[in-house]
């Protein structure tokens, strides 16, 4: 089998390039494939997804971004420092400019934090209630023309100030990397009640990124054009595509050339093509960090005994999983970290696979053999519907009935938010430097996910909040990990390294988990 | 009169949820300017023999054996496309039923010209003044607006003239009618037979009348063939049949018919029992098991013996031999 | 005529409305668009105002009175996710899936009614069991599994023809390039209908071929081409087009699946995922252009109808 | 009143009857014909026997069965081997006995979401072709709408709604497929209000629901088990477009339509067949037999189609030879 | 009660609706009975004859209460019933009862003959469960079927075969009246004879009162005592038998015997045909009032087409009545002369 993938790959190279001549395509197109749908292109109603950060960040730069080093870069702003955990200092880069040739100035971004915090346009997924000046929902005052928290200092500099204190990896995690500033001087006259739909961020004529969207189709593709005035220099490559396609298209689209780009967190390749993917002659499979883990969440409302909680944990075979249906390509750990993250610690021995043990906590704890466990995962998450149904019969074999329901994800995250599960399966990523909003999320007390609430956990998770040292945040994290590998609130059952791919023909381009695009404009076509 | 039809022991089979031979070795002729009635009781084959002859049996039946010479030709050695040239020209039928004959989305003008135009070389025009003329013969009013209608919008009687309009578009040498009345009025059918008569006078050609009613076969036919299950049970000029009819199924026949000058005491004869349905596999006279005189030698098969000058019966009481007489 | 069209439109507005009234029940047990939304940095109450300001908050009746208002106001709202217009989305997506589908049922029922009329023609025999055998294996095959072996077959392995999409991104189209695009979903939504109208013609013909007229016909001595190609098939022009009328329906919701798989830009992917983020305003403006257009499908099959059989008269 | 004299010759007419006797004795009780006619259909028959076969193999997985379904008994994504006849699947269970018990899943799941939705369309069928009138028009609506709806959209709601499973998707089936048999069934009532048979119950003063269900229901069983073979087919294709959309049966249990589903990534379609070929030509087997015996029915239900016309074509053939 | 006939009909009216418009409404009737009035004596029986459509079976379905008149009286046994409850009828439905033209359709193809006939009567409590049986041998003893015919289904009968069970599933509930819609039409000439004897028999010795709706004038001759001719929704003429064919009044009922064709090969005289269709003058003639046979009445006059028609005896006293007022006219100047 493994020879037969290998001649269909070699044929397919010479093939693939004649088909794209023939099509008329313009050698000088690239196009990145990407499984998940777009909201929208509009930074001021940017959503969690990572398509839709990506894809606007292409024309609206963000103030830093992460590289795939896990540091963060400078992308509109040189620098963002502190002294106190609170206050944060912004210094734009002198270049910066828009493509009109305007310069990118501080009232940009304060402008752009001004209309994030609009409870006209209402976006609910970029709360800045952090931020001094917002009330609880994280909007000023209707009509407001300022945020107190927000002070422009000169042209390139502007602090932001919160309520309370922050790390600054959390301050450049969610709020750098996601305020994508936009032109005021273009958009001041646009009225807030008009600026959520308008249409002008679809094809917009003044850019401080790469490119610029040419045409739209939420749901199929985003059409780019270069930014010829691109302040960091021409982009080589004149036209970029983004496209949408089925996750088991991916593999066929590397194979036939219609796809040159797939980075590990845009697209969902099924895990069946990886080894494929690996032997293409025409691109280079590159596997990402191991971010995005499959995370097992427990109710413990509903569970309520933690040795039931953990014979769960015993129970799971997570090796195994990992070995048969990951192929290896991830790791197994306990707790929220992954060695992708600068705060893992090797220290915290992940909880080995142990039926035994498993079944006398169960007898233990006096588990009511009858009652039958929901368990909810993801449908489109073909790989880990397989695994849930190894996972029922694991626990099957310790005397714990599971009920497998697999539901859309708008489904389960709705199922998730109102708890009406006992367990509940998602592929999460928690931004390796900056656990704190998920973690303090999920494990926030009564109405979080998992209805766990531990003292040790919270101070802990405060305490990552008052300093910059690594090490202390470090030692905090294996804290919380510690506590969380005890009572079992949530099973990290596998983290995935993802695939990415590049076609040969592209230069300076490479997947990796963060940090894909931040050279865009230095990709080249050999 | 040279015969123009002969048919000669057809035999028709079907198959189907039972293979049955429903046309038992019939043979008859129809004379030059003849008009010949068929008469038996449903089902006894009177339309399998028209439609034999026509070539347009059903698509599961089939003529297994015999012949059908048309002018001293064997239409059975025809092929279809030759067939083509002589149906609806010389060789013409109408329906049983005009209600569903005519195809309901074409005008009757359309309907008519092709059949015109099949046979003859005339162009449009021609032949839709033909076609007029046509309907004027039948005596429908207003041909020229009748030309344009659909078929639904006509009455039954118009719709059957339309029929024989289209039967007489080529100047037919036969023309078969089965049962091209039975679903009118007796005042539309009084209107029809007169019609079909005058065009026969004119034009010369012979009829078969296929027909249940007695009185329709005492007022049209020269001759009439009686037939019963699947067989001709008695052949002979009209006079004679109905003064002296030899076979027991048409003298019963005769008399089940009640009439309008029947006095208040008159108590009809009715044949009892029916028809057989599987009346193939009856050896002997298929009559039999409701023949008031039906005799142990009816179990064998029987000829059809002279009962008169130019006059045959299917009944043993016929055979010289026997010499016997109908005593009823 | 223009009676009968204006008398029908008419009866078809409370149908719609029914169906607007069902849908919106429908949806309103689905769930909130807003339960999507939730994650670690999004507030609370920040919800709770938007959700106010879609009227989330106010009774299921009155949410659709609204929206209904809306509507007859022309303007069938935003989208929750993407916050363009409904009607715009619509606009953009309507055109790509009836050509999808437009074309996907002209071809199948250029292959269905020859198909149709040979196997009905030819009853029972070897061709007729053929055809009607292949018609019942383009029915039963999955259509997303034939579409994944003809990717694989044209795409990946001979590499002849693109793999989704309907036009190559930038490259600036062309009619060509489309049509490249269409092979494989037309295929794929040939496959799938063509087996179901050959059976439906296939019958319509075998009934008309046992008709008295079509016997009347042969009598006249015409031919058995003219039988057939005149007289037989205008009549079974009619149930064709009670075929195509059928069709109407699956025209516009039956290609999720295949759009999905191809990446079509047509309206069932956004469908699809306009129902997976609850998003109600799409939601309900494509269910009321579908049912629509379902409406005015069946006007105009009656239109045709009666156009072909001239005994019915529009009343 | 006493027993009457009468006119005829009871002698001769008890002959006749007899003869008639022999007649049905030989086995011309409609369903017999109809089973007869069905039997010129070699296809049919060989479909019917194909569909038998399946459905028993099916209803008796657990004995015949070489493994549990859901043990995981072999290595994972195995090719098949003398000890697991069609190899093993993803996380190593038997694809054999899967494919046995999904066979069972998606029989059942098309035969009850047939039967409900029959029986939603008879009655709807029934009660609006026989009151006709302002009923037959709110229920005739009903119907353009329910024909109308977005599919994707009942299926998610009703996914939402209910606990996602095997009877969900046969509630679903079953609500969105009724109309074809109410339109069906008010049609056959249409007509068969008009028959004389219902008439003469009418004067006879029988009751509406003996006429309803005892007088019109009967005569449109043979024209709705016609339209039920192919809901019966197309449910189970419907089932595996569920599955494709992640609505489908709810692992570990298997259907024809989820394993297919599972194997929907080009490396399996090439490299690993035994993971669909089993699913994919069950499911292209089961819907074209049936779809085929369905077919067989109409013709041998409908007396208007000519019956056995192949057999009969040979039969002439003979005949011929044999005439000359 | 002995005089008052068993059933009476007076300005019997069925107007059928033709709907249309944008907003449907009736847009014309058709009026398929329009104004008949007739008597049947208890123990007699009376034949409708006229042309296909002229209102025949609609007076037939109106009077077994299948559809609810227009307008007009049916009287029952001098009970009216014409606007009678469902409810209220059913008690009066066994005593009047049809036998309809088809006998194909007239038994239910999915039951035995057994169920056909005891169901009614088990409905109606004429029977106990028990006897069932011996009264379904009995009737069908009485139409001349075999006993055995009870466990056999419809299907397995000939056309008169059936007909005979239509008829004896009629006499089961022990009708006073039976309405008989054209019940030897689609039979064999041969099965007509059996059937119109053992209509008449059963008449003879049941005492039954009939209304014989036939196309065959021979046969309803045969069975009726008098005879009403109808002609577009009104009855022309009405007389006892003998008297009306052998003395046709009307010249509508003079073409229809005319067009009898007469089965003596010996007598072929050509009939004198009436002109045009019925059926296309259908809605003209209920258009303009006035004689409905006017548009084809060869003595036609132009005041027949305003003229108010009425049945009227032919001459005074005289039981043979005719709605033809020159014949009236006429017979009547005959008389006094
Ligand atoms: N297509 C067919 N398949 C099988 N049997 C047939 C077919 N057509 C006719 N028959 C049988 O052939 C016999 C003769 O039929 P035919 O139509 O000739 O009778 P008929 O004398 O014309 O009767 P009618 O007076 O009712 O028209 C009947 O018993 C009939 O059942
Ligand atoms: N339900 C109905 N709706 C509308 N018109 C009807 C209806 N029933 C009968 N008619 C019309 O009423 C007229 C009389 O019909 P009816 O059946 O009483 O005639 P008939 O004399 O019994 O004819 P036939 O001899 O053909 O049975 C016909 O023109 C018919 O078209
Ligand atoms: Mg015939
Ligand atoms: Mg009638």
């Amino acid at each position: 089998a493994a020879a037969a993938g290998c001649g269909s790959g070699g044929t397919s190279q010479t093939s693939a390039a004649a088909s794209t001549t023939a099509a008329g395509g313009d050698k000088n197109i690239v196009n990145i494939g990407v499984t998940d749908t777009l909201g929208s292109l509009n930074p001021l109603t940017i959503d969690a997804t990572e398509i839709n950060k990506y894809a606007t960040a292409m024309m609206f730069l963000p103030l830093v971004e992460l590289n795939s080093k896990m540091e963060f870069e400078s992308a509109l702003a040189d620098s963002i420092t502190t002294k106190d955990n609170k206050t944060f200092t912004i210094n734009l880069n002198k270049n910066a400019a828009w493509s009109d040739g305007k310069p990118v100035t501080a009232e940009d971004v304060a402008f752009t934090v001004l209309r994030l915090c609009s409870p006209v346009i209402a976006n609910t997924s970029m709360s800045l209630s952090a931020l001094e000046g917002t009330g609880e929902d994280g909007f000023v005052a209707k009509g407001a023309s300022s945020v107190s928290g927000i002070k422009v200092i000169d042209d390139k500099t502007l602090t932001f100030t919160m309520k309370q204190s922050m790390a600054l990896t959390t301050f450049e995690n969610s709020y750098a990397r996601y305020i994508l500033t936009v032109p005021k001087h273009v958009l001041s006259s646009v009225t807030e009640d008009k600026l959520a739909k308008y249409g002008w961020f679809n094809s917009p004529t003044v850019v401080d990124g790469p490119y610029i969207a040419t045409s739209v189709d939420t749901n199929h593709y985003i059409s780019y054009k270069a930014n010829e005035k691109y302040w960091k220099g021409a982009p080589k490559i004149s036209k970029m595509n983004i496209k949408i396609v089925a996750a088991s298209q991916v593999y066929a689209g590397l194979q036939s050339g219609e796809i040159d780009f797939v980075q590990q967190t845009m697209a969902a390749i099924p895990q069946e093509d990886y080894e494929n993917i690996e032997k293409l002659g025409n691109v280079t499979a590159k596997y990402g960090d191991p971010v995005t883990t499959q995370s097992l969440f427990l109710n413990t409302k509903t569970i309520p005994d933690v040795r039931v909680r953990q014979a769960i944990q015993y129970a799971i075979d997570r090796n195994l999983l990992l070995k048969n249906l990951l192929n290896g390509k991830g790791e197994v750990d306990d707790g929220f970290l992954t060695s992708a993250s600068p705060y893992f610690d090797k220290s915290l021995t992940p909880t080995a696979y142990n039926p035994a043990k498993a079944k006398e906590l169960v007898q233990q704890a006096n588990w009511d053999s009858s009652k039958t466990l929901s368990f909810y995962v993801n449908s489109g998450d073909s790989t880990f519907v397989n695994g849930s149904s190894v996972i029922k019969e694991e626990l099957a074999q310790i005397g714990i009935n599971v009920e497998i329901r697999t539901v859309d994800l708008a489904t389960l995250m709705s199922t998730a938010g109102s708890q009406k599960f006992d367990l509940l399966a998602v592929q999460y990523t928690y931004a390796p430097v900056d656990l704190y909003p998920d973690v303090h999320w999920l494990l926030g007390g009564a109405g979080s996910w998992t209805n766990y609430s531990s003292k040790t956990v919270n101070e802990a998770l405060a305490k990552t909040q008052q300093t910059s040292d690594k090490a202390e945040i470090t030692k905090q994290y294996l804290t919380i990990n510690q506590t969380v590998q005890k009572d079992v609130p949530m099973i990290n059952t596998y983290a995935i390294s993802a695939l990415g791919a590049v076609s040969k023909r592209l230069k300076n381009a490479e997947p990796t988990v963060y940090g894909s695009f931040t050279n865009i404009q230095n990709w080249e076509i050999q | 009169m040279a015969d123009l039809l002969e048919v000669q022991n057809l035999e028709v089979t079907f198959a189907g949820d039972a293979e049955a031979v429903r046309l038992d070795r019939i043979s008859f002729s129809v004379k030059q300017g003849e008009f010949l009635c068929i008469v038996g009781e449903s089902g006894c084959g009177k339309s399998i023999t028209s439609l034999a002859v026509m070539g347009l049996l059903p698509a599961n039946g089939g003529v297994t054996d015999g012949k059908i010479l048309f002018k001293g030709r064997d239409l059975l050695k025809f092929s279809e496309k030759e067939l083509d040239t002589v149906r609806g020209s010389e060789l013409t039928m109408i329906f049983q039923d005009a209600l569903t004959s005519l195809n309901p989305v074409f005008t009757i003008g359309n309907q008519l010209i092709e059949s015109i135009r099949a046979h003859t070389r005339m162009d449009k025009k021609e032949a839709w003044e033909k076609a007029v003329s046509l309907l004027e013969k039948v005596g429908l009013p207003q041909p020229q607006a009748l030309m344009k209608k659909y078929p639904f919008t006509l009455s039954g009687g118009m719709r059957q003239r339309v029929m024989i309009a289209m039967a007489l578009a080529c100047s037919p040498k036969l023309l078969i009618a089965d049962e091209p009345t039975t679903a009118l009025d007796v005042t539309i059918q009084a209107q029809i037979m007169q019609l079909l008569q005058k065009l026969q006078k004119e034009s010369g050609m012979s009829v078969i009348l296929i027909t249940h009613d007695i009185g329709l076969v005492a007022q049209m036919a020269d001759r009439v063939l009686v037939m019963y299950a699947g067989q001709i049970v008695e052949e002979a000029e009209v006079h004679e049949l109905f003064h002296k009819p030899a076979h027991p199924y048409t003298q019963a026949l005769l008399q089940t018919v009640p009439t309008t000058n029947d006095p208040p005491e008159r108590v009809l004869t009715s044949i009892p029992g029916t028809v057989p349905e599987e009346y193939q596999n009856i050896t002997g006279c298929r009559f039999a098991d409701r023949c008031p005189y039906a005799k142990e030698t009816c179990a064998a098969p029987q000829p059809l013996y002279a009962a008169g000058e130019n006059h045959w019966a299917r009944c043993i009481l016929c055979a010289p031999e026997e010499g016997g007489e109908a005593d009823g | 005529m223009w009676k009968y069209i204006v008398k029908r439109l008419l009866i078809a507005v409370p149908v719609l409305l029914g169906i607007t009234i069902i849908d919106y029940a429908l949806m309103s047990l689905a769930g909130s668009p807003l339960d999507m939304v939730q994650g670690a940095r999004v507030s609370q109450q920040a919800l709770a105002e938007k959700g106010a300001a879609l009227g989330l908050n106010q009774p299921v009746v009155v949410q659709y009175l609204t929206w209904l208002g809306q509507v007859l106001t022309g303007n069938m709202g935003t989208s929750i996710k993407s916050h363009e217009a409904v009607a715009v989305m619509i606009g953009s997506h309507i055109g790509p899936t009836l050509l999808l589908m437009g074309v996907s049922l002209l071809i199948s029922i250029l292959i269905a009614v020859p198909a149709g009329i040979y196997s009905a023609t030819h009853q029972y025999k070897k061709g007729d069991y053929a055809v009607v055998g292949l018609s019942f294996l383009g029915t039963s095959i999955p259509s997303f599994f034939l579409a994944l072996i003809l990717i694989y077959l044209f795409s990946v392995k001979f590499s002849v023809l693109p793999s989704g999409g309907m036009t190559t991104l930038g490259a600036g189209g062309g009619v060509l390039d489309v049509v490249q695009h269409m092979v494989l979903p037309v295929i794929v939504l040939v496959v799938g209908m063509t087996g179901t109208n050959i059976r439906y013609i296939r019958s319509a013909v075998l009934e008309i071929l046992q008709q008295d007229y079509l016997r009347t016909a042969r009598a006249k001595g015409i031919g058995r081409f003219k039988v057939i190609n005149k007289h037989a098939l205008r009549n079974a022009l009619i149930p064709v087009i009670t075929v195509f009328g059928m069709q109407i329906p699956a025209l516009f919701g039956g290609a999720v699946i295949v759009e999905q798989v191809f990446s079509w830009p047509g309206l069932g992917l956004m469908t699809m995922s306009a129902i997976t983020a609850r998003d109600y305003p799409v939601i309900m403006g494509v269910s009321l252009v579908s049912a629509v257009v379902v409406l005015l499908g069946n006007l105009l099959t009656d239109i045709l109808y009666a156009a072909a059989d001239p005994s019915i008269q529009y009343q | 009143m006493p027993p009457q004299t009468h006119l005829f010759s009871t002698s001769k007419e008890g002959r006749t009857v007899e003869k008639q006797k022999t007649k049905s004795a030989a086995g011309e009780s409609y369903s017999r014909l109809m089973w007869k006619r069905f039997c010129q259909h070699r296809v049919a028959v060989v479909s019917l026997a194909v569909v038998a076969l399946l459905t028993a193999a099916a209803v008796l997985a657990p004995l015949i069965a070489p493994y549990s379904p859901e043990a995981m008994v072999g290595k994972f994504s195995a090719a098949p081997t003398g000890q697991f006849l069609l190899g093993t699947d993803q996380i190593g269970r038997d694809v054999f006995s899967r494919m046995l018990y999904a066979m069972r899943v998606s029989l059942l799941v098309g035969a009850m979401a047939t039967v409900i939705s029959t029986a939603i369309g008879v009655i709807l069928g029934l009660i609006s072709g026989y009151f006709g009138g302002a009923v037959d028009m709110v229920i005739m609506r009903f119907t353009d709408m329910v024909m109308s709806f977005p599919y994707i959209l009942l299926v998610l709601v009703a996914a939402a709604i209910f606990k996602p499973g095997m009877w969900n998707i046969i509630w679903i089936l079953g609500l969105v497929d009724w109309p074809g048999v109410a339109r069906l069934v008010r049609g056959s009532t249409l007509s068969l209000r008009e028959t004389n048979f219902v008439k003469s119950s009418i004067v006879a003063g029988m009751p509406r629901r003996h006429i309803l269900f005892s007088e019109i229901l009967p005569n449109t069983v043979a024209p709705i088990l016609v339209y039920a073979t192919s809901v019966l087919a197309l449910s189970m294709l419907d089932e595996a477009a569920l599955s494709f959309l992640g609505m489908g049966v709810q692992p570990p249990d298997a259907s024809l339509g989820n394993m297919l589903n599972g194997a929907q990534s080009l490396t399996v379609l090439t490299s690993k067949p035994w993971l669909w070929v089993p699913p994919g030509v069950m499911i292209i087997v089961l819907v074209t037999a049936i779809n085929f015996v369905g077919d067989a029915l109409r013709d041998a239900v409908d007396p208007t189609a000519a019956g056995g016309g192949h057999f009969a074509l040979k039969k002439k053939k003979a005949l011929r030879k044999a005439e000359s | 009660m002995a005089d008052t006939p068993i059933l009476k009909v007076e300005n019997l009216k069925k107007h059928y609706p033709i709907r249309g418009g944008i907003v449907t409404h009736t847009v014309n009737r058709v009026k398929a009975v329009d104004g008949v009035s007739f008597t049947v004596e208890r123990g007699t029986t009376l034949g409708l004859v006229g042309e296909s459509g002229c209102g025949k079976s609609t007076v037939g379905r109106q009077i077994v209460a299948l559809e609810k008149p227009t307008a007009g009286h049916i009287w029952f046994e001098g009970q009216e019933i014409s606007d009678l409850s469902e409810k209220k009828l059913r008690p009066l439905r066994t005593q009047l009862q049809m036998v309809f033209q088809d006998s194909y359709s007239s038994l239910n193809p999915r039951k035995r003959i057994g169920d056909i006939l005891a169901k009614p009567m088990l409905y109606h409590k004429l029977i106990t469960r028990k006897e069932a049986d011996a009264e379904v041998c009995r009737l069908l003893e009485m139409v001349g079927l075999p006993q055995n015919s009870r466990e056999r289904f419809p299907h397995e009968f000939s056309g008169g075969q059936r007909q005979r069970i239509c008829i004896a599933k009629a006499l089961s509930l022990r009708p006073k009246f039976i309405v008989c819609d054209e019940p030897v039409s689609a039979l064999d000439v041969s099965i007509q004879a059996q059937i119109l004897n053992l209509l008449r028999s059963l008449q003879k010795e049941l005492g039954l009162s009939c209304l014989f709706i036939g196309h065959g004038l021979g046969a309803v001759h045969y069975v009726s005592d008098r005879i009403a001719v109808m002609y577009l929704g009104q009855l022309v003429e009405i007389a006892d038998a003998d008297e009306l064919f052998h003395h046709p009044a009307h010249p509508y009922t003079q073409a229809l015997c005319a067009a009898v064709p007469n089965p003596d090969p010996d007598d072929r005289t050509p009939v004198s045909l009436l002109q045009g269709e019925a059926a296309e003058d259908t809605a003209d003639a209920q258009r303009q009032g006035g004689c409905p046979f006017a548009a084809r009445c060869p003595y036609a006059k132009t005041e027949c087409r305003t003229l108010e028609i009425k049945l009227a005896p032919i001459s005074a006293g005289s039981t043979h009545l005719t709605a033809c007022p020159f014949v009236q006219a006429s017979a009547d100047a005959a008389g006094e002369a």
